[in-house]
């Protein structure tokens, strides 16, 4: 089944959309599927053009295509456990929440706290991510635990912060305090970040661009070979958060 | 005038000696009266199991350290959210909710009267604004003085009458109810990063041991004939071994009350551990058991612990540091000064850890072994050993058998080789259960004189009918149904009013707030005290005059006046 | 000449914080503390009026020498005119870059604006009591 | 008349000693104050009545009229944001986030641009603190990072640190190392034992090293971190360790610097690090006089301390998402009601300019940078002088303000109460 829901124009665009009820496993048999605009409860025809094709027996069979003003929709994907979203253009904050299982396909920008808490499934985002792209929520000691992130653009500032399981592959930059708390997983990134893996106590982050500001606490240990991209790499390695009793592996390309 | 008449009532109201009758509750302006006019209103109770409202006589749900626990907890905030609904307002979190939360909360489970466990009196005015916000339950403060400056000289000077007169003003100026030590000496030494290790131990620079402060606290509380007994969270909390450390503190308790017990110890669990180190842990619950039963001047409650997360907070700041710095997940102090301190910390409870296993057998094990309900009250410590969402829980654990022996077999095999529980056959009844969670607490509290915990005519008409049938319930085997039952009332009555109804709330609740006064003669006045006055000025940061709560925080304070006999 | 423009509370500006639309609270919100060497690389003397701005906005303020300020760093109170200057990006905090801003500063001639203008430019309508 | 121990709404200090004498309706002398609290008491510019604009021009209008209109407005958005809140007492706190609840509105504080991020790194890490007589009775070494107590916080020095003799204290000034780290020399690095400079953005690094000495890492430590050498950095450590109590307070230099709540994440998890060698605490220097009752009410009615959108009915808080700065910036709002601060001059300009575009209404005693951007201003009686409630110190300490004579404004708390009830009427509660 192929879902495409074509925004509505809106009387204010800036007020967010909160369409957590935005996953497959909802459009298999449910008909009344509710968003929030602001403190206003939503049907979904309300806000989108819904257009349906096929028929589904599982939620695996759904795929869902978000097209329009997409920027401001907020937590598409969240408690996903199966099926497929793509989303034509941008997408707002909180994509993928807690995802399980399936996979989003984002053609252009995703806000911040893409894939938050993430357990399972993959993202794959072809534009930049926001900040606090596949890291945790506030208080809670764990971020994402498994999956995969993938960002073809950049990333901002806190990139996988609380990382503790599955892997983020950032292909461009990232910004500050990129992979800060990281506790375990793995974390990729193709281009150039600033501070990384301040306090990390687990996991190994690779850096194939410049890392900036590079924080005192980490130490040297010794030279490694990785590949990025079909390309092999001399890497240097430190070990670290040593302010942390830091048991975490950063790899920075040596120039 | 309102009257209501509750038809049909299975009651069991210990402290009336009634033990299970069906019969009819006749309320009239928030009294239970004698009878009513024909046109009452009318609750047809259907023989379901009606109780005087709930008491907890030791939980953590106001003031200065719940509140930073709900703030440094967004996570906790995330469950147990509900929504502006009828007169309900917003609910947050699971182990600290807000006070609406705990409210509505222990509403549905017919808790009418709560005691908040430590109120810092510097911060007093913090809890009663809290109390304020937490509408359905009758609220009581017990007051911290387990590092008072003031008390310490007069135990040093061994003045208990003067110590008696600290304890007087101070609970007049902050409006408290009760004295409450949480590691006596502890406090004051972990100003320095300290603690006390025994009852015998000398607290840093005040030349007096915690014995010595415990003792003189007994004498001075009943010197003021406080309604309450001292409420002690004996020292060395969470040690291994430390049973010995209560055995001590248990042999120091004089008998000098007939109503009541002479100190009440809190969340014995914690204060029952065998073994030296964290890895031969064991339970001490027969011995504790064994001195309780042996003492009738003491009472105790269970300080339970069950599995799962939560937040333990107390005054005992060394403590909590320890258990930081084995947890490693974020750690919370505020030590208050010349007064006491406090700790905050998450923990997740594991049926993986032996330890834990331990620590749950052993509050049950206190509840089973101590011989007369009387002596041992229902408590989680909420929210250290549990939220207070999982008493029904605990109830259905006392009164099966075999409710134990299935939850037993999930635990850590090793778990019997330390603990006795596997051994105790006992299942508590339904008489039992009532004066754990109601009677017993406003006997030991000394509250049942102001009509409390009873249901005879003249008490307050807090009443709590349960969708249970003790007729038709094997509670040793419908453990399930009797968990449900107490976890969601029928009724809830407050003052009269229903204000709770199968799990809703109905009305917007105005509770009071009991406190003491002990009238003590001018010489003992400590506000023209010249020395208490100078010492005041010198080392608090706040104004003597802007210290006591004003009577407005208490918009309906009832207050328990006293005589000194000083 | 580009500076790092760091915020602050000070005691003027606290004192006169109930009081914005009056002459006081701007003199203090406007004041421009620079180091000596850089005043003199810009030729310009204690009191002249500066025009900074960053990507955000533009704002006239005066200069005044300070030895306790690093060169190439200048400090303005907290207020509305520093905060003409600040990028909304809080970097999902919720707290912008207050400290730590880059700013274009050349000397001008132009006059200070009160709040009340200030604010007008942010599209709001004066206020005369 | 004079009246004593009067307590001062300023600062988080909330000073409660101080001397004021009125003659009516005005307050005439003001001893043992600081500057500012002399400042805000002898204040008097007023708003005179309820103001209202109609087109480009302000007209006066009634308080009912005013009132009245708010509620409509606030009833008519879809995304209103009620911000402010530090600057009055706790009861006025306690019904603006009833209003909220009621309708479905983000409501924030002025933590939001102040020590916010403080609480987001206590929510990592705890927070190990303490009042602040303990400080005063025992602490041995202050340590003031990113703050200055003499411009912003003024007798904090002479009433709970430095200056002040204590109980294991007597003759502080001499007993007491203050160590002072900042981005530039300020008034109060003069009086410093040591004083760190540190190059801006830099003091998550050196919180790093200092982290790593105490626990015994020496050998980790580069020549120089951020602008600080290594020597300057262990002689700074080995303070730290000499201390019997040692306390920290920490300010907007912290905050607001680059990585924001994580740089006091690290300075959290420095003392903790300390308190396995000795007794160590942490404070936030809060700056508004009851800004931390706002996070207190705020947390016990809500679960938390600031930025709590109730759109959904529930609560729900993530700054960066449901912070003001961010949600203007995103011209998310639609209404905005601001009481007792001033966002108009503390918010980047971006927001200034959203918060014109939409209806503002304003509830302040004075005119303000905010006065030009609304289109309703009520003004109110200030609490502790012509008004009474409760607030909350920088530390957690309750106290009780006081009304000083009875004026010609109403409260806070009267305003919104009556507000309340016009937004429950209208929603058919």
């Amino acid at each position: 089944m192929r879902v495409i829901l074509q925004t509505k124009p809106r009387k204010n665009p800036h007020i967010p959309i909160e369409a957590e009820a935005v996953i497959p496993q909802n459009f298999l048999r449910k008909n009344d599927i509710r968003v929030y605009e602001g403190n206003k409860e939503r049907k979904l025809e309300e806000i989108f053009y819904i257009t349906t094709e096929g028929p589904a027996v599982s939620p695996d069979q759904v795929e869902i295509v978000l097209a329009g003003e997409t920027g401001t929709l907020k937590r598409v994907g969240e408690y996903m456990n199966a099926g497929r979203i793509v989303v034509e253009g941008d997408i707002g904050m909180h994509c993928g929440n807690f995802m399980s299982a399936g996979e989003i396909i984002i053609r252009g920008n995703a806000d911040a706290w893409l894939g938050r808490e993430m357990r399972g499934g993959m993202i794959r985002c072809e534009g930049n991510a926001g900040h606090y792209c596949a890291a945790g929520y506030r208080g809670e000691k764990r971020g994402m635990r498994g999956g995969t992130v993938e960002v073809m653009g950049n990333s901002g500032d806190f990139t996988a912060e609380y990382l503790c399981g599955g892997e983020v592959r950032i292909h461009g930059d990232c910004g500050d305090l990129t992979g800060v708390e990281m506790r375990g997983g793995t974390l990729i990134i193709g281009g150039n970040c600033h501070r990384p893996c301040g306090n990390m106590t687990g996991g190994t982050c690779m850096i194939f661009g410049n890392a900036d500001a590079m924080l005192p606490t980490f130490r040297s240990n010794g030279i490694e070979e990785r590949e990025y991209e079909g390309q092999r790499f001399q890497m240097m390695v430190f070990r670290g958060d040593v302010a942390n009793r830091g048991k975490g592996t950063l790899l920075i390309r040596k120039k | 005038m309102s009257e209501l008449l509750v038809r049909n009532a299975y009651v069991i109201d210990p402290l009336s000696g009634i033990k299970g009758d069906i019969m009819d509750i006749a309320i009239r302006d928030g009294k239970i009266v004698e009878e009513v006019g024909r046109n009452a209103e009318v609750i047809d109770a259907d023989h379901c199991l009606t109780l005087p409202g709930g008491i907890d006589s030791h939980s953590h749900v106001c003031g200065t350290k719940v509140n930073f626990g709900r703030y440094m907890s967004p996570e906790d905030m995330r469950a147990g959210r509900t929504a502006r609904k009828g007169v309900m307002h917003v609910t947050s979190g699971y182990s600290v909710p807000t006070t609406f939360g705990n409210s509505y909360r222990y509403s549905t489970m017919g808790y009418t009267t709560v005691l908040e466990g430590a109120m810092a009196p510097l911060e007093a005015r913090h809890t009663h604004e809290e109390f304020t916000a937490t509408p359905h339950q009758d609220m009581l403060a017990n007051t911290l003085f387990d590092g008072n400056w003031s008390i310490m000289e007069a135990v040093r000077d061994r003045d208990v009458n003067r110590a008696a007169a600290v304890v007087a003003w101070t609970l007049s100026a902050v409006k408290g109810f009760a004295i409450k030590l949480t590691n006596p000496g502890g406090t004051e030494a972990w100003g320095f990063g300290e603690d006390v290790h025994s009852i015998r131990d000398q607290v840093p620079h005040f030349g007096v041991t915690p014995g010595e402060m415990i003792e003189t606290m007994i004498r001075a509380n009943e010197i003021l004939n406080l309604p309450h007994s001292v409420h002690l969270h004996c020292n060395c909390l969470g040690v291994p071994g430390n049973y010995q450390t209560t055995l001590d503190t248990i042999d120091l308790v004089p008998d000098l009350n007939a109503k009541r017990q002479s100190l009440y110890l809190t969340h014995l669990q914690f204060h029952s551990y065998g073994g030296s180190t964290w890895r031969d842990i064991s339970s001490k619950s027969e011995d504790i058991a064994r001195a309780v039963n042996n003492k009738s001047q003491l009472a105790i409650d269970m300080g339970q612990i069950m599995f799962g997360r939560t937040t333990t907070m107390t005054a005992d700041g060394p403590m909590e540091f320890k258990l930081y710095m084995l947890h490693h997940n974020k750690w919370s102090n505020h030590d208050v000064e010349l007064e006491t301190g406090s700790g905050i910390i998450p923990v997740y409870y594991s049926r993986k850890s032996l330890v834990n296993c331990v620590m749950w057998a052993i509050g049950l094990e206190l509840a089973l072994l101590v011989k007369d309900p009387w002596q041992c009250m229902l408590s989680t410590d909420n929210p250290n050993g549990a939220p207070f969402v999982k008493y029904p829980e605990i109830i259905a654990l006392l009164m099966s058998r075999r409710f134990r022996e299935r939850e037993m077999a999930l635990l850590d095999p090793r778990t019997g080789h330390y603990a006795p529980l596997p051994a105790i056959d006992r299942e508590l009844d339904w008489y039992e259960i009532a004066v754990m969670t109601r009677a017993a607490q406003a006997k030991a509290l000394g509250i049942s004189g102001i009509g409390k915990g009873h249901l005879a005519p003249g008490a307050e008409a807090d009443v709590a009918i349960y969708p249970l049938k003790p007729g038709l319930l094997d509670p040793s085997t419908d453990y399930q149904q009797v968990m449900a039952g107490f976890g969601k009332t029928r009724y809830t009555i407050k003052r009269g009013r229903v204000v709770a109804r199968d799990g809703d709330i109905i009305v917007e609740g105005a509770n009071s707030t009991i406190w003491t006064k002990a009238n003590v003669p001018p010489e003992y006045n400590l506000s023209a005290d010249p020395e208490f006055v100078k010492k005041f000025e010198q080392y608090y940061t706040v104004r003597m005059s802007n210290y006591p709560v004003q009577d407005l925080y208490l918009p309906r304070g009832v207050r328990i006046t006293t005589e000194a006999a000083l | 000449m580009k500076f790092l423009l760091n915020t602050g509370r000070t005691i003027k500006q606290g004192s006169y914080v109930e009081r914005k639309n009056s002459t006081a609270y701007r003199q203090e919100a406007t004041s421009l503390h620079m180091h000596p060497v850089d005043m003199m690389d810009l030729e310009i003397e204690e009191e002249s009026h500066v025009r900074v701005e960053s990507d955000y906005g533009v704002v006239v303020m005066k200069v005044y020498p300070a030895l306790w300020i690093s060169q190439g760093e200048v400090f303005v109170c907290l207020g509305p005119y520093a905060n003409h200057l600040v990028s909304p990006e809080t970097h999902c905090t919720g707290m912008p870059d207050f400290k730590g801003m880059i700013v274009q500063i050349t000397p001008t001639t132009e006059p200070l604006v009160t709040v009340a203008a200030l604010m007008e430019q942010c599209g709001g309508i004066q206020y005369e009591d | 008349m004079k009246i004593e121990d009067v307590v001062c709404p300023f600062c988080g200090c909330l000073c409660d000693d101080l001397v004021v004498e009125v003659e009516g309706t005005r307050v005439v002398s003001v001893e043992n104050g600081c500057t500012l609290a002399s400042e805000k008491f002898m204040g008097d510019h007023r708003l005179k009545s309820p103001i209202r604009r109609a087109g480009k021009r302000w007209e006066e209008t009634s308080y009912n009229e005013a009132i009245r209109e708010t509620a409509e407005i606030l009833c008519d958005a879809d995304r209103p944001l009620l911000y402010g809140w530090s600057g009055t007492h706790g009861e006025a706190q306690s019904i603006g986030i009833h209003l909220a609840e009621l309708l479905g509105a983000l409501v924030d504080n002025t933590s939001t641009v102040c020590h916010g991020p403080s609480i987001m790194a206590i929510q990592e890490v705890g927070h190990p603190g303490c009042t602040l007589g303990q400080v005063k009775n025992r602490a041995d070494v202050i340590v003031y990072w990113g703050t200055n107590p003499i411009d912003a916080h003024p007798r904090h020095m002479s009433r709970y640190t430095t200056f002040a003799d204590g109980f294991f204290l007597k003759e502080a000034f001499r007993d007491r190392k203050v160590i002072v780290v900042d981005v530039r020399k300020t008034e109060s690095a003069n009086i410093a034992d040591e004083f760190v400079k540190i190059q801006p953005g830099g003091d998550y690094a050196v919180l790093s090293a200092l982290r790593a000495i105490v626990m015994g890492k020496r050998g980790i430590i580069p020549l120089s971190v951020s602008g600080v050498s290594r020597e300057q950095l262990f002689r700074v450590a080995a303070l730290l360790l000499s201390a019997k109590f040692g306390a920290i307070f920490f300010g907007l230099g912290l905050t607001m610097s680059p990585g924001k709540y994580k740089n006091i994440r690290n300075a959290i998890e420095l003392t903790e690090e300390l308190n396995r060698h000795t007794k160590y605490t942490i404070s936030p220097m809060r700056g508004h006089w009851n800004v931390y009752g706002s996070n207190e009410v705020f947390t016990w009615i809500s679960g938390y301390p600031y930025a709590v959108d109730f759109a959904r009915g529930i609560a729900f808080y993530n700054p960066g998402e449901t912070t003001s700065v961010d949600v203007l910036r995103r011209k998310e709002c639609d209404a905005c009601l601001v009481v007792a601060s001033d966002p108009g001059a503390h918010f980047p300009k971006a927001c200034a300019e959203h918060l014109a575009q939409i209806p503002t209404i304003q509830i302040d005693p004075h005119t303000n940078a905010t006065t030009h951007l609304s289109r309703i201003q009520i003004p109110v009686a200030v609490t502790g002088i012509d008004a009474e409630g409760t607030a909350y110190r920088m530390d957690g300490v309750p106290i009780r303000t006081r009304m000083l004579f009875k004026g010609n404004y109403p409260s806070d708390t009267e305003i919104l109460e009556r507000l309340y009830a016009l937004v429950k009427e209208a929603k058919g509660l």
